[in-house]
């Protein structure tokens, strides 16, 4: 996120995409409700008419997997009319031509065409994100869950940078962490190809650094993601720790998931609760829940923050720093850390970033990084004046579309996503009583015109299959989803959702596509 | 009465929350009016994140699995043989043949140190977390 | 010490904060009561509510800001040994909270004492409050309070043509992610269970929930108890007004049957009873009621 | 068939068809206004239906604002007169809180014509037409209360 949560509430146009805030960040959408109040726009883009559709301004209900002809659409149309920022562009960004050249075969009406909805639509959207004094764009898994995910987010970039939105309070784009520490994990290195504070695990220098600090010889490859750890595991992996982490249900296509989990020489899962992952283990290791722990959080704002130990681990489970210093000390590596803080001086030390942050400072309200020496006070927002490389650079998005679509066989589009009372796999939120009374069983959301067409009505069950497997849920008939689309939440074990998503991976990001794949519905004659 | 201050485990928005804690046990989550982003207000799960601490289903104890079923064992040998194991496998197959999956639900210093531990311990860089999923 | 309504705080805070520190040390000194429920200022400034047990401690001891204690005195108490006796540091809203949770068997009269400080007038305006202060006041003097209907907020909402009110309402409602707050933090919603839980009355399990039955019944249910103490509105993360929703069922309790919620430990709420226990005969009998009668 | 295309079409829908009303009907009181209309064959709206309650003092206001949110246009509470009630005088209180009910419907501009309190005026079979048709005269004249009532489907 360049920029911080509550300069939301001052800016003048929010451009909300693939986002469902108010049920997967409701804080946030806090801040988006006041920039409305103070007689801001609010612009959403989702194919569901969402509850955050259902109070913006604006709601373009686009066909699935057609971010980028949108997006490259309204980018034609502000460069033909001269609404971008001349002097931005001219100053801080390169590769405006190429730009020119990509969006020359994107007429407004060809994008409207893709995305079916009316030129006009485009036209108006377009000049209201442009002409705001300060416009920000807000995006979620909406644009990064496709085949396309980082070219999504190029274009998203491209946008803001051509209109000068960036680099200043109001404006920005705020991609919306989807867990409490995805930020902090990717700050610390938990990443294939980068140590902590995102130096390159290729550059020799840099490697040397790390081996010098670390005492050990490492790695100069960058290392296998997530999705091809798991589709990898039985031949080229052969032992998987997981801490924390439930790919049983939360990677797409889980049969297959299933099937690798099986198949390694030795799994070890460290978690709170017997998750359907930790059911594949060799050996499970009790964690500690946030309660239970001492450390630090990044949030999506990039602000380090404090977490205090309130209880005690239940039974013999220990907080995950202890048997993170056991197992290390086990491998033969120097841990010797008493406290969390002392981990904390040490990544302060190895990564620039991170250099002025003590507990000390976080105590109060927390700081945001970079933050490179102990009297900096935080950067609230990134790219004032100058970008990371120096100048912007406009990278053309190329699109593809999603890589399967309904067709004669699988006629309706499926997409996976979130509801508002439960969280991801459901771990915890599903063993919470208040929670999992709110909502306690798996459904699919279905427009009436669908459910007519194969004779269900609410609460009825359907199976619902694709080519990877099927499940069966009960039906909720709305008219938040068009016709010819459903969406099934992922949060039930009893219907794992992720039986049907379509493995395809964003090439650059190994992001799954979950957000389109095609399915084919019947109904369920009762029990 | 304790009040302990600390954040929200469940979205990246990292709300502040104060956890009521009664002779070692959770009872309630208040918003933290103290917290820049939250100032003072939780969502439906932020309300309720005191709820699953204490389940009874948390895992207590290590367990090995012995034929269909788990087992419970002491720390020393649990840590003894995923270390075992581990190490052996990378010895076999070579450093590229362990992989570790870190989590967005742990804390910046055990990230920290579980990536240290898969690249300097196993000599890999097979270490991820689900900010793709 | 201070007399109700005068022309505004004629005690600095800082004098105020002495003297309840004073009072403080004299209830733990005499063991009035156990502990005592205020805000502390903390390390590093961070204000929490705490219970205070030692003298000590007092130092730390903060009137401001507002913070709504009757729910957390009341659940302190419900965890507590049943010999254990609470102070509370009491704002107006506070006190007449509490009183309506005891109308309501929440809390045993016995165990809980009140200590009651004013609010100061800037807060006053900020709540929109007409009665920023308790019953009984321990510390300082009070202030006026403040008509909410002269608040241009409030006129928005609640006056004016009745389509435009509706369709500024159904906006700002809509908004409701349903996280409860508004019936976690309100010291009065007590229920269990609670209807707002049960699938005869809000549909669960989708937002934007079914904004009538959720909000209204909510505000319904408080018709003749809110204490108008705002945490609902405060605890809101969309910034829904809450606290404007009651006011009009408030001015109608006042105008008809003289009544304040919370505003007397005993005296029971007009519509539990009929005409015969009115002030003045037949007063809240509608006018075509009475006219049928002759 | 966009969504918006749908939503149009169920408010052209709603558009078109009569108000719906539901009436309270105290046992003593107005049902029995009720069954005789419906006896003597009396012309009266079609779209509002009867519940009948022991006791005007037995309709709960969070059963009001239920029937509201599920898309009636009105509601008619019926009782008898006061001083007539079978009940200790359960009518009286149940007036309290109605009038009460109608100040929070007047707050959020639902508007208080929504909810019709009569009591001890629709004993008689004429009366009780008269006042259907009188209500449902005014309730006509009201907007919708579509920006309210939000795409609710109701269970099978």
């Amino acid at each position: 996120m360049t920029n911080s949560i509550t300069d939301l509430a001052g800016s003048e146009c929010i451009f909300i995409i693939g986002s469902n805030a108010a049920e997967s960040h409701p804080i946030i959408m806090g801040e988006i409700y006041k920039a409305a109040e103070k007689g801001g726009t609010i612009i959403v883009v989702d194919p569901r008419r969402t509850a955050v559709a259902e109070n913006a301004h604006i709601h373009l209900s686009i066909e699935p997997g057609t971010d980028i002809p949108l997006l490259a659409g309204m980018m034609r149309y502000i460069i033909d009319e001269g609404f971008y920022d001349r002097e931005f562009v001219d100053a801080r960004v390169d590769g405006f031509d190429d730009l020119k050249e990509f969006v020359a075969e994107w007429s407004v009406e060809r994008a409207a065409e893709e995305c079916r909805i009316p030129a006009a639509v485009i036209r108006n959207v377009a000049r209201i994100y442009a002409e705001a004094a300060e416009s920000a764009i807000v995006y979620c898994m909406g644009i990064t869950q496709h085949a396309c995910g980082s070219a999504n987010v190029t274009a998203l970039c491209d946008l803001a940078m051509l209109c000068g939105h960036v680099g200043t309070e109001h404006s920005g784009i705020y991609p919306l962490r989807g867990q409490n520490n995805v930020q902090g994990a990717c700050d610390m290195g938990a990443l294939p190809n980068v140590y902590p504070g995102y130096q390159d695990v290729s550059d020799h220098a840099i490697k040397a650094k790390f081996e010098g600090a670390w005492g050990r010889e490492l790695s100069g490859s960058p290392g296998l993601t997530v999705t091809e750890m798991i589709r990898s595991a039985g031949r080229e992996i052969r032992g998987l720790f997981i801490m924390a982490e439930n790919p049983a249900l939360s990677d797409p296509d889980v049969t297959h998931v299933a099937q690798s989990l099986a198949s390694l020489d030795f799994l070890v899962v460290q978690d709170i609760f017997m998750t359907e992952t930790a059911k594949f283990a060799h050996l499970v290791l009790p964690g500690g829940s946030f309660a239970e722990k001492t450390g630090t959080f990044t949030n999506t704002e990039r602000r380090f923050q404090l977490v205090r130990k309130a209880v005690e681990p239940p039974g013999n489970a220990k907080d995950d720093f202890s048997i993170l210093c056991l197992l290390g000390t086990a491998a033969g590596l120097d841990f010797s850390y008493t406290d969390p803080r002392d981990v904390m001086t040490e990544i302060a030390r190895c990564a620039p970033a991170y250099g002025g942050v003590t507990y000390e400072r976080l105590e109060r309200q927390g700081l945001q990084w970079p933050c490179p020496h102990e009297e900096h006070p935080g950067t609230p927002y990134l790219h004032k004046g100058r970008f990371t490389r120096g100048k912007g650079l406009f990278v053309v998005p190329r699109h593809t579309p999603p890589q399967e679509m309904p067709d004669d066989e699988y006629p309706f589009y499926l997409s996976t996503g979130r509801m508002f009372a439960h969280y991801h796999t459901g771990t915890m939120t599903r063993r919470s009583p208040f929670l999992n009374r709110e909502t306690e069983m798996a459904y699919a959301e279905m427009n009436p015109l669908d459910a007519l067409g194969i004779g269900v009505g609410e609460g009825d069950t359907i199976r619902i299959s694709t080519r990877r497997g099927s499940i069966i849920v009960a039906v909720r008939v709305t008219c938040r989803i068009a016709s010819g689309s459903i969406f099934v939440p992922f949060h039930f074990t009893e219907a794992r959702a992720n039986v049907l998503t379509n493995p395809v991976l964003d090439p650059q990001a190994k992001t799954p596509e979950f957000k389109v794949c095609a399915a084919r519905l019947e109904k369920v004659i009762d029990r | 009465m304790n009040l302990v201050r600390t954040i929200c485990p469940y979205c990246g928005t990292g709300c502040g929350l104060l956890l009521r804690v009664v002779d070692g046990t959770a009872v309630a989550t208040y918003p933290d009016r103290e917290h820049p982003v939250a100032r003072g207000h939780l969502c439906i799960k932020g309300w309720t994140a005191h709820e699953f601490i204490h389940h009874p289903d948390r895992l207590t104890s290590p367990l090995v699995k012995k034929g269909d079923s788990f087992k419970e064992i002491s720390w020393d040998d649990a840590i003894k043989l995923a270390m075992d194991q581990l190490l052996g496998i990378a010895g076999k197959y070579g450093g590229d043949a362990v992989g570790g999956l870190s989590s967005a639900k742990c804390t910046n210093e055990e990230n920290y140190l579980f990536q240290k531990m898969i690249r300097a311990g196993f000599h890999t860089n097979n270490v991820d977390h689900c900010a793709r999923l | 010490m201070g007399g109700i309504i005068c022309a505004e705080t004629v005690t600095g805070i800082e004098t105020m904060v002495e003297e309840t520190k004073k009072l403080v040390q004299k209830f733990l000194a005499e063991r009035e009561s156990d502990g005592i429920l205020g805000l502390r200022k903390g390390d590093w400034n961070i204000i929490q509510p705490h219970v205070f047990t030692l003298p000590e401690e007092l130092d730390a001891l903060v009137l401001d800001p507002k913070w709504p204690f009757a729910k957390l005195a009341m659940q302190i108490l419900r965890t507590a040994p049943k010999e254990y006796r609470l102070a509370v540091i009491c704002r107006g809203c506070d006190e007449r909270a509490i009183f309506e949770l005891f109308k309501r068997n929440q809390i045993e009269e016995n165990r809980i004492q009140i200590i009651g400080i004013p609010c100061s007038s800037e807060q006053a305006r900020l709540c929109l409050c007409e009665r920023p202060y308790p019953t009984k006041l321990d510390v300082g003097d009070a202030v006026p309070g403040v008509d909410p209907f002269e608040d241009a907020g409030v006129k928005e909402l609640l006056m004016g043509d009745d389509t435009r009110r509706m369709k500024r309402w159904a906006q700002v409602l809509k908004r409701c992610i349903k996280c409860y707050g508004c019936r976690n933090s309100c010291p009065i919603c007590v229920c269990e269970p609670c209807k707002l839980e049960n699938e005869v009355w809000v549909r669960r399990g989708s937002i934007p929930t079914e904004i009538l039955s959720f909000h209204l019944i909510r505000a319904f249910h408080l018709s003749d108890s809110c204490v108008a103490c705002g945490a609902c509105q405060e605890a809101c993360p969309v910034g829904i007004p809450l606290q404007s929703l009651q006011l009009s069922m408030r001015r109608a309790l006042r105008e008809r049957y003289d009544y304040i919620p919370g505003c007397d430990p005993v005296k029971k709420s007009p519509i539990l009873g009929d005409f015969v226990d009115e002030p003045e005969k037949d007063r809240s009998i509608p006018e075509w009621v009475n006219t049928l009668r002759e | 068939m966009t969504n918006d295309e749908i939503r149009g079409m169920t408010l052209e829908k709603n558009k078109a068809r009569q108000p719906k009303i539901l009436v309270f009907a105290c046992k003593w009181c107005g049902l029995i206004g009720a069954d005789g209309a419906g006896r003597k064959k009396l012309e009266l709206p079609v779209d509002f239906r009867v519940i009948p309650v022991e006791c005007a003092g037995f309709v709960e206001p969070d059963a009001i604002i239920r029937a509201l949110a599920s898309g009636i246009d009105g509601v008619v509470v019926m009782g008898c007169h006061i001083g007539g009630c079978r009940f200790n005088n359960a009518n009286h209180q149940a007036i309290k809180r109605l009038e009460l009910l109608k100040e929070l419907l007047d707050a959020t501009g639902i508007g208080k014509e929504r909810l019709m309190i009569s009591f001890g005026t629709a004993h008689e079979d004429h009366q009780f037409a008269d006042i259907i048709k009188d209500y449902f005269r005014k309730i006509s004249g009201s907007i919708r209360l579509e920006p309210w009532v939000e795409s609710y489907v109701p269970k099978r």
